[in-house]
């Protein structure tokens, strides 16, 4: 069993809208620290063994479903765990 | 008595519950811009629907930190009316005046329609003019409406007849409980996802929102006719 | 973080750079020519994307004039923002279509959204309120993975542009076919009100005054948007697109809240939203219009990213901007304006009488063009144009009526056509009740919206049956008119005007120009017949994918009044013992119907004929007989036939039933396409007045209380027994059971 | 200056609509190997240093701003980074 992480990031030149809104309201909260703000998405995967290579569909789920990458791309990191 | 219409950036059915307190039921009403620091003068505070900061990072969570959010605060602890439709409940969630949070529609999707409600409890100064357990037809727009909370929160709702509405029939966002609108334990803060100020006006459909806003005037001039 | 050196003034020429923006050597050499030296490539990039189909009408320019666009309401025609026209009362009703077609097939989400953004500002640029949003879509056959994909992100896109921005998506059209598969069409129509005085004008007016940017800051998406969008769609298209664009409504809504108040401001001078081709196309007509030119300091431009060249400021598409002109020293009101509302409003520059747009970057001046030869003088073509022989062929060709065995199932079939089927699963998303102005929601012929402290209403409708433009582009232009203005006055609307959006293939092709100007033609005719002038519009060309056009398909978005809400008509039955009357005869008429495509998976023949003036008369004569209250129910009678049309005013919210008797060929009767007819219900006690008033009025049998559907044909048999439940499954259940 | 990523997800008790439809449109493209989705939000902050304790800082805008914390969890990770 592994537990896959994905992280799916806007690209660099892609606006996003909702960094920003985020970003102006910690500044009126004060935490004028926050230089940027970017925000995409987090999954978890709980994927068991198949004879399939992990690498290989994990890139291809991505690719299909779960990043849109006209405007995101992906990253993922991979655990193995024991299954209970 | 004079309502406040509170808008924040982004609400957009502020202009609806404007138009329902001034045309439909006949009482002052004034826009509050989100940046004020008094709602001194007011009777009653009304948070609108629409999408405040664009709903970005989750719904209702910016605008609860705006100045006035403080006086909505303090409006409610001194026992005014204080009604959040839509958005405006999501705002209250986040501010911790109502119990619970609130996640997407189960499924996925924004949905505009016509529902039935159930009153669930007619003696709260929202609800005494529905009959307790009447069906009213009240329509709904939004995408993150599916209430929730924990069971110990939950039970407390239901001791304290906290749970004002619950959707008739089909459930349209897989709330908990069917919940569509609560209320604080004081019973005068109520928030609700359906809109109740798209309801005033036979022309448009249906006219049962009407009766909500009417309760809260009824309730006001007898509280207020005590005190005098 | 383009590091690219961008090319010389020689390298451009010698290198045939310009080609691979999209202009010819004749173009290039015209620039030449103007500037009377090479233009560098910042130049280059003003001149390429100005002169795109896009933004020059280059190739559309010539047929576009054929349009009637005067009339005695018409207060703006096209040449601004938005058309706008009177309503009385001191009050006008502003629209306008637009496309977003090739941004929605890369990105469909965001295309869509972004679409709606556009054509939003283009309306309060105006200095009006947006009061309402419709749609109009093409889709394949929802059969691949990536159609539906399509479909569904397209509609998400609308929806959440709309809705989070709180304009009613009030309405629309969709039709599913083939030849949209790799080319979807997204077209977004906003209307909005306005009183007379606040009428704004996007003109750079008065030397010496402030130009000024407000809104979203400018990065590099969308650079070349305007030059892509005149290009087929192939398979390279991947690589060459743009960053695509995000659209951000609630910037928007703070931008268009801002604007609306702006225009009270008596130092506004012009305004003008940026969209296609952004800095430039806004800067180059505002002076160009004005007969003025205009010099900006881009380095004081707001940036999103970090070392933006000119180039790329110039030609981005970032969303959400703005330019206006403000009176000489009064821009810090405006900048206070603007941040109350959380936007900044920077100065960049200011209005000069030299005709010139002159762009500063870094201390140099990085382009210095006449205004008019970016915008009136962009080129102008007279394409080819030949009727190609599949039109002959099909006008030869005698379309009998198909044999039909079991009529019931033939219905039930039909209405579980997407193209057919309801709607509710798109609109359902929706929000199509803010502003609590919405009588007639979607699901009707047309929306009604009021209009606030008056007794009066708005209606509106999308319409476009591109199989009859394909069969014969003329006959179908003047359908799509006919047919739009036909929904809006069941609704109880007089029609006033159109805006029209016209989505083709690639006009170089003979053939396709032949679409092109057969198709307007018959628009503008039945514009004249109709009195509803074409006040604006869009032209979307090159919809192809890899070699293959899109039906030919000019949306007409068309506006009507109602002049009391007490005329607004639907098209559902309202009670039992009402007669259900059919305005005019049927024909055999199969050639692009709904069941010729449904049984032979294809379309040929003739279209439907259409004869204007016997519309003109019906329409007016029902309007009348609607605005008399003589009429319960009423509804056009389209794609499907008469059996489609009866069914859909079967369901309404009340559980009613029908029984009626048709005569002449059964198929034809239940089926045709034939043109100008109408399915009317009526109170008894009016049929006496009703049919004295509408001439071709037919009395073919009564609304009952039983919810079943019972049509008998000529010899009083019965053909279809089925009940309104069935068919309302059928027909609501389809497009969701095509999606899962 | 510090590169701060914060993870959002849903608590464990709290169903997850989003993540649930994933699975299912994983499952339906003959994904079967995976057996879970949850969903969550990833944000990159770029906070300057200040005089404030960064991970006070970053706990503090999470619990107030970032997460709403009657359904979320949150956790994050730091990295400095040189400014450039
Ligand atoms: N098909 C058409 N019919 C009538 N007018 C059109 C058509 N296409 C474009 N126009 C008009 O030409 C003008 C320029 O259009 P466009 O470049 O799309 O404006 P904008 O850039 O503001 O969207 C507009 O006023 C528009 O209404
Ligand atoms: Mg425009």
């Amino acid at each position: 069993m592994y537990k896959v992480k994905v992280y799916v990031t806007l690209r660099e030149s892609v606006l996003d809208p909702q960094g920003t809104a985020v970003k102006g309201s910690l500044h009126s909260m004060s935490y004028n620290e926050v230089q940027d703000v970017r925000i995409g998405k987090y999954l978890e995967l709980t994927i068991e063994k198949s004879n399939r290579d992990l690498d290989d569909l994990v890139r291809e789920m991505c690719e299909r479903l779960l990043a849109n990458t006209v405007i995101e791309d992906y990253r993922y990191e991979v655990e193995e765990v024991v299954a209970q | 008595m004079k309502f406040a219409v509170i808008v924040f950036p982004g609400s957009n059915c502020d202009v609806d519950m404007f138009h329902a307190i001034k045309d439909e039921l006949g009482a002052e009403a004034e826009y509050v811009w989100h940046s004020e620091g008094s709602l001194d003068g007011y009777d009653g505070v009304l948070l609108p629907g629409g999408f405040s900061y664009g709903d970005y990072l989750r719904s209702g969570a910016i605008a609860r930190f705006s100045n006035v959010m403080n006086e909505v605060v303090k409006a409610a602890e001194a026992g005014k009316p204080v009604l959040g439709v839509c958005n405006g409940f999501q705002i209250l969630l986040e501010a911790g005046l109502l119990p619970g949070a609130m996640r997407r529609n189960q499924n996925l999707k924004f949905m505009c329609r016509t529902v039935q409600l159930k009153v669930e409890n007619a003696d709260t100064l929202f609800t005494l003019g529905y009959e307790q357990g009447e069906v009213i037809q009240i329509p709904i727009a939004h995408g993150e409406g599916n209430y929730y909370c924990n069971e110990e929160t939950l039970i407390k709702l239901e001791e304290n007849k906290q749970i004002a509405f619950t959707y008739h029939g089909e459930n349209p966002n897989g709330s908990l409980a069917d919940i569509a609108g609560i209320t604080n334990e004081k019973g005068n803060v109520l928030g609700m996802m359906p809109h109740p100020e798209r309801a005033v006006d036979t022309l448009l459909g249906s006219a049962d929102g009407l009766r909500l806003f009417q309760s809260i005037v009824k309730h006001w001039r007898e509280s207020h006719v005590v005190i005098a | 973080m383009s590091l690219l050196l961008e090319p010389n003034p020689e390298l451009i020429k010698s290198e045939r750079i310009y080609a691979e923006m999209g202009l010819s050597d004749d173009e290039f050499a015209m620039v030449e020519n103007t500037l009377g030296r090479l233009p560098n490539y910042t130049e280059l990039g003003l001149f390429s994307v100005m002169w795109s189909e896009h933004c020059s009408y280059k190739n559309s320019k010539p047929v576009l004039r054929k349009f009637p666009t005067t009339g005695e309401k018409v207060l703006q025609g096209p040449g601004e923002g938005a058309g706008i026209v009177d309503i009385g009362d001191n009050q006008a009703v502003v629209f306008k279509i637009e496309s977003h077609n090739h941004p929605s097939a890369i990105e469909p989400y965001q295309g869509a959204a972004t679409g709606v953004g556009g054509i939003i500002r283009d309306v309060f640029s105006m200095g009006a309120r947006p009061i309402a949003l419709l749609n109009s879509l093409r889709f394949g056959e929802l059969k691949s993975a990536r159609g539906k994909y399509l479909f569904k992100e397209v509609v998400a896109g609308i929806a959440g542009y709309g809705n989070c921005i709180g304009i009613p998506t009030v309405g629309g059209e969709i039709q599913f076919d083939s030849s949209y598969e790799g080319n979807p069409l997204v077209n977004a129509m906003c209307v909005g009100l306005i009183n007379h005085e606040d009428i704004k004008k996007g003109q750079a007016h008065g030397v010496g005054n402030t130009v000024m940017y407000v809104g979203a800051k400018t990065g590099r998406d969308g650079i070349h948007g305007a030059t892509f969008a005149s290009e087929e769609l192939t398979d390279a298209s991947e690589e060459k697109r743009p960053a695509v664009q995000v659209g951000d409504p609630f910037m928007e809504k703070l931008l268009l809240e801002a604007c609306l108040e702006l225009i009270h401001s008596d130092a506004l001078i012009g305004i003008q939203d940026m969209g296609a081709a952004g800095l430039t196309s806004s800067s180059a007509e505002m002076a160009s219009k004005a007969g003025s030119g205009i010099e900006m300091n881009l380095d004081l431009v707001p940036q999103r990213e970090t070392g933006m060249s000119a180039y790329e400021m110039m030609l981005s598409e970032s969303q959400e901007r703005m330019l206006i002109v403000v009176t000489k020293g009064r821009e810090q009101e405006i900048v206070d304006l603007f941040s109350k509302y959380e936007l900044e409003a920077v100065s960049i520059g200011t209005v000069t009488d030299d005709q010139k747009l002159r762009l500063v970057h870094k201390g140099e001046v990085v382009a210095d063009v006449p205004v008019d030869a970016l915008a009136e003088e962009a080129p102008v073509y007279n394409k080819p144009s030949s009727e190609p022989a599949f039109y002959r062929e099909f006008q030869e060709m005698e379309v009998s009526a198909p044999v039909i065995e079991d009529y019931s199932e033939t219905l039930k079939n039909l209405l579980s056509q997407p193209t057919i089927a309801s709607k509710e699963w798109v609109y359902d998303q929706y929000d199509y009740m803010v502003r609590t102005n919405t009588v007639v929601a979607p699901g009707s012929d047309a929306a009604v919206v009021r209009i606030r402290e008056t007794n009066k209403a708005l209606a509106m409708t999308t319409d476009c049956n591109s199989r009859y433009l394909y069969l014969d582009p003329e006959a179908g232009g003047k359908i799509a008119v006919a047919e739009a203005a036909r929904n809006i006055v069941c609704s109880g609307a007089e029609p006033l005007a159109i805006t029209d959006c016209l989505n083709f293939g690639n006009p170089e092709k003979p053939e396709i120009f032949w679409q092109i100007e057969k198709a307007v033609d018959g628009m503008s005719e039945a514009c004249r017949t109709l009195s509803t002038p074409v006040i604006g519009g869009n032209v979307s060309l090159y919809n192809e994918t890899n070699g293959e056009a899109v039906y030919p398909t000019p949306v007409v978005g068309m506006v009507g009044l109602v002049h009391d809400v007490r005329h607004i008509t639907t098209q559902s039955f309202k009670q039992s013992g009402d007669l259900i009357y059919v305005i005019g005869e049927t024909k055999e008429e199969f050639g692009g119907s709904e069941l010729q495509k449904m049984l032979s998976g294809k379309i040929f023949g003739k279209a439907p004929e259409i004869d204007l003036e016997v519309e003109l008369k019906r329409q007016k004569q029902l309007l009348t007989a609607i605005q008399g209250g003589l009429v319960a129910s009423a509804h056009d009678i389209a794609e499907g036939g008469f059996a489609v049309a009866v069914a859909e005013s079967l369901f309404g919210e009340k559980q009613l039933g029908a029984d009626v008797t048709i005569s002449g060929h059964a198929a034809a009767a239940l089926f045709s396409e034939t043109q100008s007819r109408f399915l009317i219900s009526v109170r008894p006690e009016n049929q006496t007045e009703f049919e004295e008033l509408v001439e071709d009025a037919n009395l073919i049998g009564k609304v009952t209380d039983v919810p079943e559907l019972t049509i008998s044909d000529s010899g009083r048999q019965p053909i279809v027994t089925e009940s309104v439940n069935e068919l309302f499954t059928a027909w609501k259940g389809a497009i969701p059971c095509l999606l899962s």
